[in-house]
């Protein structure tokens, strides 16, 4: 399995370390409640099909980003960095 | 027997080894499997279940019957395939699940039980009564059971690992791979072609066709000449690939010959992964068997495997053969028998409509019903329009078609795709990202329509991957179509072999199919077809015909069961490589590493960091005696401990105090140039993920420490913090652990042995307890820091790690004539729980800063990470288990680490379970033995008394519950 | 005054030679880790190239000369090796002294290429990985540091603590691949 | 049909004529008091005890594909309890006191071997951190005992002791514990419900679930409608897709985890030995394979199958801990689908529909857990109550905070178990 790093380009799975649904950018306020709070750091929409999904590239250039991927496949769509997901999506 | 001027041994080196303790005669060249055959052994090996005699069936890697057993002692290889091993001098070779020889196994008898022995008829019986399965039953079951035997020592681990990278592999060196790997290598792509066998050319080398008007071997033998000359090309022989991987990566199998594995330093074999941009599958097709009745005896073998044993060989298989097919492979066979003058006792052709010129016995339209011989086949029933009729064979050479080698096309789950016209499955198309199969393994059988199609591939993965050119010429040779007729079991008394190996007849499966195991995995679960070191490639398309005839659908509706990884066995220590002893992970050493040995200390493993046990001392028998010694060493004068594995990180930038904030619990903007504060990590779940200290070097840059345990997952944290959620906060991290080597001076003489070093000597004034700054020892710049993990007056001092070895060689000579000296992490343990301060055996995961009394350090001010989920109801609730001390006050002063707390008087059951101890030792400080645990409400009850209880070590006492900080609760140690 | 007496990464375990092949610690000098702030990146390079002779190289890449060289090492990292940085620079990026937490060990020879393929996943062909090309990967289970300096010479970087694996497991690789020349 | 070892001799002496389908296959009714949704181990266990101890027979279990095929199909069958936390620690006891009954309640050998599992450690702090455990285990009523290095020696004298990467400390022995054949259990399971009534309808997949004003009504498949009083979610693997019919979002993520089996090998591995560094469980099946495992491949999937540096690691670490089986051929490998639970332990609870009920979070562990999460779900569906073994598998307590399950002390959010 390989991973496109946006910095790097394809690099092997090895390099890289797993975290989840890229949700956990979307980090609620402190003041959101507990059902907010809840859903952010438990529940998941757990799609068997295109997900993204946040990977670190821990064993490389230490990037985290933000992975477009078939979960059902393996097929990977794209990635970008998460620093830039993050970016775009507070601005949205 | 060999045939004089046939096969590609001819001429070459003979070689002598033994089988069952008989020494042969064979070739350079030849393969076990060949070479036993050139003498005669019909019998090699015994089947599975009901001990069966068996012989040599294929030619290749999917042999399920000759399985043998190679060399002794740590070397025993077991489950060799004799088709596939090398002939070497010296090889000693045994059959194997036989007792107490071949020829006389005494667990034969089983083929007398078969009626009992049916599909599944282990589920229905050896219930009763209960106990019997592990005392009786399964002792029995699993001698019988397995095949070869492993020799018990350790492996010598002598294959290694590699990636290789390339624009195409070629799978398979047969007409097809060549031609592909030629024709994408001539456009400009790097290449790799690989070959399970010894050389490539695939079946040229078996056959008799030619190629351009020379023998197919010899064609097979320029090709590969032209492809090693190009230097964008890699051959890869002996090279099984065994596996298809996301994103194009494919794993293989690199088996070395013999000369070149006995070189100083080599490996005996290679796990390659391959990663390839486009892949073409030009694996071939393995010929099938037809089922009829005792169609496992030995001599019973596959038509294209006696053509490959005649015509690459040497060998005849048999002195009369039978040959017996629906298709064209078995006039081949008997073509090539007859020319090189070895007896065709018939030619049946289970075809009506066949024809053949050749001077044989010939018997269209008629089926081979029956063979008979124990221990090696004697003679061949032959069923046709006239009756039936018995002949004299002792070999009987089977095609009931060929099976294009589909499976690492369907790796990646997709199901291949049924040709009714070819009677085969091939590859689904685009089943594997960037894969294309050509050649027989896609149903291309004649070697013109094979050499076509292996240029046309390569040319169009060429074009695909941006590269032009590459047209080949594509030679001359046969273009036979295919012409096949359903034959899949012929019908008949007596039990007709499906899978060889697992002893699944024709009867097993339409016996599942009646037990309404009808599902194809259901029967391939019930009668274990499929299941065994062939993994089906032998049965599985026959078993389904099977399967659907009994259940009345057609094939495809019947589908097949998932094709796996990897496509021949690959050893463990291959896959493994490099993993046993120390190799299993990096080795971590700290700068006073070779000093610390040279004292005698034993190492500990922390992490992948080795840290030193104890520092024994001249007449210190016993570890508690150097522990004890080296906790009142620091508490009476100096110790120094090396601290370097504890993670350091540099946060620096304009946003770094309110990045910190963020990630600590506790503010860190606030903190002063020049202090350090203990700091608290949650997860967001907002349980504590690592504790450490925070310095602040300077108005932008900041030092953190985290525990060794949890220096890379504090950094992936941190890092995920500020890219993830903060990217707007300009702030940079920097792991600087292996820079700076560090330790811990810790005692009431540590500022006096630290002053002996400085260049300027500091004192309470200005550098307090919490101080951290710049210095300079020995006119180099170092940094101090007074933190203490002991509650004695401590510094820590880093320095760059160049200079660490010399430094602590420094301090524990100068600790040592104040009287002081090293310690190590079994006094470090006892020092910390002396002052209740935690690691990891207390910040084990679940708990929260609530539950180690730090609740306060959550600051009210600032949101952080791991805020809200800390709030949680269930998370700051009294009744939890909170940290406490304990101490022994019943008869038996002893405290166990893992024992369990219940309330005086209280059964020790789950229902009364009250807490556990996490942390215990003897204090020489306190001259008693303490500890530290979580006991429910337990900040509540200080003062209670409790049962420990320690079954597994038989301890059960009571305990005084205590205040965490045992020694100097109001730290005037740590400030004096 | 103490005399502390400094000792390198490697020390006592290289040099090594196996066949055509060569294995040695290099004195790097001083090694900054350079971070630029943010939207600091064309200052840092304009300052690098000011201080020391070379812009900052990009993704993958090494600048400089054999005295000064600048390495990519990293997202917004970039590793200075050889000069003590000057003070200027901090203006622009967070820098980490980084003297003293890598091995530096150069692996020379025919075969080095071969060597590598069995401890890291890059793709290592001359074709794709040209002389001054560097990447941060694993290698035989480290993060490392490799850079190609040659046709057939790699210079490869682990942390300081990993030093003594690092040499045990491109001994082991070197003995492996020299056996097959 | 009652089997037995008479009834194969004479089946046997008859030409095995007389065999029965171990199961009916059903065609869906239009309605049923109970449809469970899932045809695995869990689903088809749950429709037993529904029938045999509650006596609630008007029973469909829906399955998608072939009976058994998922996760129970595909698992390393290893059989234990040695949990510590409250909540699993009296489940898997539970549990683990069904499997020592279950082949004669079933009439069916699942060739439930209690050979033993041994849970190595590598440290003291991993050795207290076991001994806590153990101990919970004999607070349970289960049994456990610390074996020291000379006494594993003696046990299982194939381990590295000496050039260890990770030195062998010690283990803990778990006598009662063991292996299983593993389809054996579903199919016992199916053949157990079949024979009381239960409908196992095989190749129907549910589509949808039919809600009206918060109370379930039935399910659409794509063999058509099908009503109910009460519908159990029993679909591991696939609970996120089947709960998001109901509108639920789950606290799940699904994860493959790969095992692998040798080729047949003379008896060398007599118990089930776990690595303390490194994922790495391994155990001998009785035709000889060695059957073991490892960790997650560790990132979202539903293929069912992993790739290679999960692979890589997993005979790593079998080479680290036991050098012998080095010559042993991997003959297969495959992969199932997990559904990984944020604190790694399971759910089985009512959800906020009336009648709709959740049993899914198995994580790697689902496969001992058959028959208490059968038994458990049937009497939660029957009674309405929730069964003193299971009744802190709930699904808010993530939320709450209350009573969370992290045995392996890596954290209650996702990916870290």
């Amino acid at each position: 399995m390989r991973l496109p790093c946006p910095i790097c380009g394809a690099r092997d799975r090895r390099e890289f370390t797993y975290r989840g649904a890229a949700v956990a950018l979307e980090r609620p306020d402190a003041e959101a409640g507990p059902e907010a709070w809840d859903d952010y750091v438990h529940n998941r929409d757990n799609p068997a099909g295109v997900t993204r999904d946040l990977w670190y590239h821990e064993q490389g250039c230490a990037a985290w980003i933000v992975v477009t991927r078939n979960t059902a496949t393996h097929e990977v769509l794209g990635s970008i960095l998460a620093s830039e997901a993050r970016r775009a999506g507070s601005a949205s | 027997m060999r045939i004089e001027g046939k096969g590609l041994v001819e001429g070459r080196t003979p070689i002598s080894f033994t089988f069952d303790g008989t020494r042969y005669q064979g070739f350079e060249g030849d393969t076990l499997a060949s070479a036993l055959l050139a003498n005669g052994v019909r019998m090699v090996g015994r089947s599975f279940k009901y001990h069966r005699p068996r012989g040599v069936m294929t030619a290749g890697s999917e042999e399920p019957n000759a399985l043998v057993t190679l060399g002794f002692g740590a070397a025993q290889e077991p489950n060799m395939r004799a088709t596939t091993v090398e002939l070497r001098e010296g090889l000693w070779a045994r059959s194997q699940n036989r007792w107490p020889t071949l020829g006389f196994d005494l667990l034969a008898v089983n083929d007398l039980a078969a009626p009992f022995l049916g599909a599944g008829f282990y589920y229905k019986t050896f219930m009763w009564p209960r106990r019997f399965w592990e005392r009786v039953y399964e002792p029995l079951i699993r001698r019988a059971a397995g095949l070869g035997a492993l020799s018990g020592a350790p492996d010598e681990d002598r294959y290694e690992r590699a990636f290789a990278h390339c624009d195409l592999l070629v799978i398979g060196a047969g007409p097809t791979g060549l031609m592909a790997a030629l024709s994408a290598a001539k456009a400009g792509a790097d290449v790799i072609l690989a070959d399970e066998d010894v050389a490539p050319g695939g079946r040229l080398l078996a056959e008799t066709i030619e190629v351009d008007g020379i023998s197919g071997a010899a064609w097979a033998r320029e090709m590969a000449a032209e492809l090693a000359a190009l230097p964008n090309v890699r051959v890869m022989t002996r090279t099984a690939i065994t596996g298809a991987y996301d994103q194009g990566t494919y794993a293989a199998l690199e088996t070395r010959a013999d000369a070149l594995a006995r070189r100083p330093g080599a490996a005996c074999g290679t796990f390659w992964r391959i990663v390839a941009r486009r892949s073409i599958l030009a694996a071939g097709a393995l010929e099938r068997p037809i089922a009829f009745a005792n169609n496992d005896r030995p001599g019973v073998m596959m038509a294209g495997a006696v053509r490959a044993y005649l015509n690459r060989w040497g060998v005849a298989p048999g002195q009369s053969v039978v040959v017996f097919g629906n298709n064209d492979s078995a006039h081949r066979t008997a073509a090539d028998l007859d020319e090189a003058g070895v007896h065709v006792a018939a030619l049946v052709d289970s075809r009506h409509y066949a024809t053949c010129d050749l001077d044989v016995p010939f018997y269209p339209g008629a089926e081979v019903c029956d063979t008979q011989g124990r221990r090696a086949l004697e003679s061949v029933t032959i069923r046709s329009a006239k009756g039936e009729e018995r002949l004299r064979a002792d070999c009987l050479a089977v095609s009931g078609g060929w099976n294009p080698s589909v499976h690492l096309a369907c790796h990646m789950n997709p199901r291949p795709v049924w040709n009714a016209d070819l009677l085969a499955f091939l590859p689904p198309e685009n089943a594997l990202p960037g894969m294309v199969a050509a050649g027989a393994a896609a149903g291309d059988f004649s070697t013109r329509a094979c050499l076509q199609g292996g240029a046309r591939a390569g040319q169009e993965a060429a074009r695909d991957l941006g590269f032009k050119g590459g047209e080949l010429a594509v030679p001359m040779a046969e273009d036979a179509p295919c012409d096949i007729f359903p034959l899949w079991q012929v019908p008949g008394r007596g039990r007709a072999w499906l899978d060889f190996q697992n002893d699944v007849t024709v009867k097993d499966v339409q016996q599942a199919a009646h037990e309404n195991f009808r599902s194809v995995e259901h029967m391939k679960r019930y009668t274990t077809q499929g299941m065994a070191p062939d993994q089906g490639k032998n049965s599985n398309v026959a078993a389904l015909a099977v399967l659907a005839d009994a259940t009345g659908r057609g094939i495809p509706e019947t589908g097949t069961t998932t094709f796996r990884p990897p496509y021949v066995p690959v050893p463990i220590a291959a896959i493994g490589a490099g993993g046993s002893g120390k190799g299993f992970a990096p080795e971590r050493l700290t700068p006073s590493h070779d000093e610390t040995r040279q004292r005698g200390a034993p190492m500990i493993e922390a992490g992948l960091w080795y840290r030193p046990g104890y520092f024994p001392r001249d007449k210190e028998t016993h570890w508690r005696q150097s522990c004890d010694r080296e906790v009142n060493m620091v508490r009476g004068a100096v110790g120094v401990c090396d601290v370097t594995t504890l993670g350091k990180i540099d946060v620096q930038g304009p946003d770094a105090g309110a990045f910190l904030d963020f990630v600590y619990t506790n503010m860190m903007s606030t903190l002063a140039v020049g202090r350090v504060r203990y700091g608290l990590m949650l997860r967001e779940d907002g349980h504590v993920m690592d504790d450490g200290t925070c310095a602040r070097l300077g108005a932008q840059h900041y030092l953190l420490t985290t525990t060794t345990a949890a220096a890379g997952q504090v950094m992936r944290h941190l890092e995920f913090v500020h890219q993830a959620l903060r990217p707007d906060l300009d702030v940079r991290l920097a792991s600087v652990t292996e820079a700076w080597a560090q330790f811990a001076v810790a005692g009431p003489k540590s500022r006096e042995l630290v002053n002996g070093l400085l260049d300027a000597p500091v004192g309470d004034a200005t550098f307090p307890y919490m101080a951290c700054g710049a210095v300079r020892l020995g006119g180099i710049n170092a940094r101090l820091f007074r933190i203490s993990f002991s509650g004695e007056h401590a510094y820590e001092i880093a320095v760059p790690a160049r200079y660490g070895a010399a430094l602590f060689s420094e301090l524990v000579a100068r600790a040592e004539a104040m009287d002081g000296g090293a310690y190590g992490m079994e006094a470090l343990n006892v020092l910390r729980i002396e002052k209740g301060f935690i690691t990891h055996a207390e910040i084990h995961g679940r708990t929260t800063a609530f539950d180690i009394g730090m609740q306060r350090m959550i600051s009210a001010k600032k949101d952080c990470i791991g805020k809200a989920a800390a709030a949680r109801p269930g998370l700051v609730e009294e009744g939890r288990e909170q940290l406490v001390a304990l101490k022994p006050v019943g008869a038996v002063k002893e405290l166990l680490a893992g024992a369990h707390l219940f309330n005086a008087g209280d059964p020790a059951t789950s229902a009364h379970d009250q807490g556990y101890v996490t942390s215990t030792c003897f204090s020489p400080t306190l001259g008693h033995v303490i500890g530290l645990g979580f006991l429910k409400a337990g900040r509540a009850r200080i003062g209670e008394r409790v049962r420990m209880v320690d079954h597994l070590r038989g301890s059960d006492t009571l305990c005084e519950v205590l205040d965490p900080i045992q020694f100097d609760k109001d730290g005037g140690r740590l400030r004096g | 005054m103490v005399d502390l007496k400094p000792k390198t990464p490697c020390a006592g375990l290289v040099p090594l030679r196996v066949g055509p092949l060569s294995l040695l610690e290099d004195a790097p000098g001083h090694m900054t880790a350079i971070a630029p702030y943010l939207g600091q990146d064309a200052a840092l390079s304009e300052a690098l190239k000011a201080a020391h002779g070379m812009a900052a190289p990009g993704v993958g890449r090494m600048s400089g000369t054999r005295g000064a060289r600048a390495l990519w090492f990293g997202q917004r990292m970039i590793l200075l090796i050889g000069p003590a940085p000057d003070a200027g620079l901090v203006k622009f990026a967070a820098l980490s002294d980084q003297s003293d937490g890598w091995a530096v060990l150069r692996l020379e020879g025919q075969g080095a290429g071969d060597v590598l393929a069995r401890m890291t996943p890059l793709d290592l062909r001359p074709t794709q990985f040209k002389r001054g090309h560097t990447a941060r990967s694993d290698c035989a289970h480290m993060p490392a540091s490799i850079t190609r300096l040659g046709e057939d010479a790699f210079q490869i970087m682990v942390f300081r603590s990993m030093a003594a694996t690092l040499v045990h497991e491109l001994k082991i690789a070197m003995g492996r691949v020299v056996a097959l020349q | 049909m009652r089997f037995s070892g008479w009834r194969v001799l004479k089946e046997g002496l008859t030409g095995n004529k007389g065999w029965q389908a171990h199961w009916r296959d059903a065609t869906p009714k239009s309605e049923y008091d109970v449809v469970i949704i899932g045809g695995g181990g869990h689903g088809l266990a749950t429709a037993y005890y529904l029938a045999k101890k509650h006596g609630i027979t008007n029973v469909a279990v829906l399955e998608k594909g072939y009976l058994g095929g998922g996760n129970v199909g595909r698992n390393t069958t290893i059989v234990r309890a040695n949990y510590f936390l409250p909540g699993n620690s009296e489940f898997y006891s539970h549990s683990l006191k069904l499997w020592e009954g279950l082949e004669e309640d079933l009439n069916y050998n699942v060739m439930h071997s209690q050979r033993g599992q041994i849970v190595l450690f590598h440290s003291d702090g991993q050795g207290d951190a076991m001994a806590r455990r153990g101990n919970a285990m004999i607070n349970q009523g289960d049994d456990a005992e610390m074996l020291d290095r000379a006494a594993l020696r003696r046990m299982v004298p194939y381990l590295d002791y000496d050039n260890a990467r990770f030195p062998i400390y010690g283990g803990m022995l778990q006598r009662r514990a063991g292996t299983a054949r593993h389809d054996a259990v579903a199919w016992g399971y199916a053949r157990g419900a079949s024979e009381r009534g239960v409908d196992l309808i095989q190749n129907c997949e549910v589509t949808g679930i039919d809600i009206e004003g918060g109370v379930v009504k039935g399910v659409q498949t794509t063999r058509g409608a099908i009503r109910a009083r009460k519908v159990a979610m029993v679909v591991a693997g696939r609970s996120s897709q089947v709960a998001a019919m109901a509108g639920m979002r789950l606290p799940i993520e699904s994860h493959v985890l790969q095992a692998f089996v040798t080729e047949g090998l003379k008896p060398a591995i007599d118990h089930v030995i776990s690595f303390g560094m490194g994922h790495f469980y391994i155990s001998q099946s009785d035709k000889g394979g060695l059957v073991f495992g490892g960790d997650l491949d560790m990132y979202a999937s539903y293929a069912a199958r992993g790739n290679l540096p999960l692979v890589e690691h997993v005979m790593e670490a079998g080479m680290a801990l036991m050098p012998a089986i080095g010559k042993a051929r991997v003959l297969r490998s495959w992969g199932g689908i997990m559904d990984m639970s944020p604190d790694g332990s399971p759910v089985i609870d009512r959800t906020h529909i009336d009648g709709l009920y959740l049993n899914c979070g198995w994580c790697y562990g689902g496969f001992k857990a058959v028959p208490a999460s059968g038994d458990v779900t049937a009497h939660l569906i029957a009674t309405g109550a929730p069964h003193t073994a299971g009744a802190r598998f709930r699904l808010d307590r993530f939320r709450t905070g209350r009573g969370l399950m992290d045995e392996e002390g890596t954290g209650s959010q996702h990916n870290l178990h």
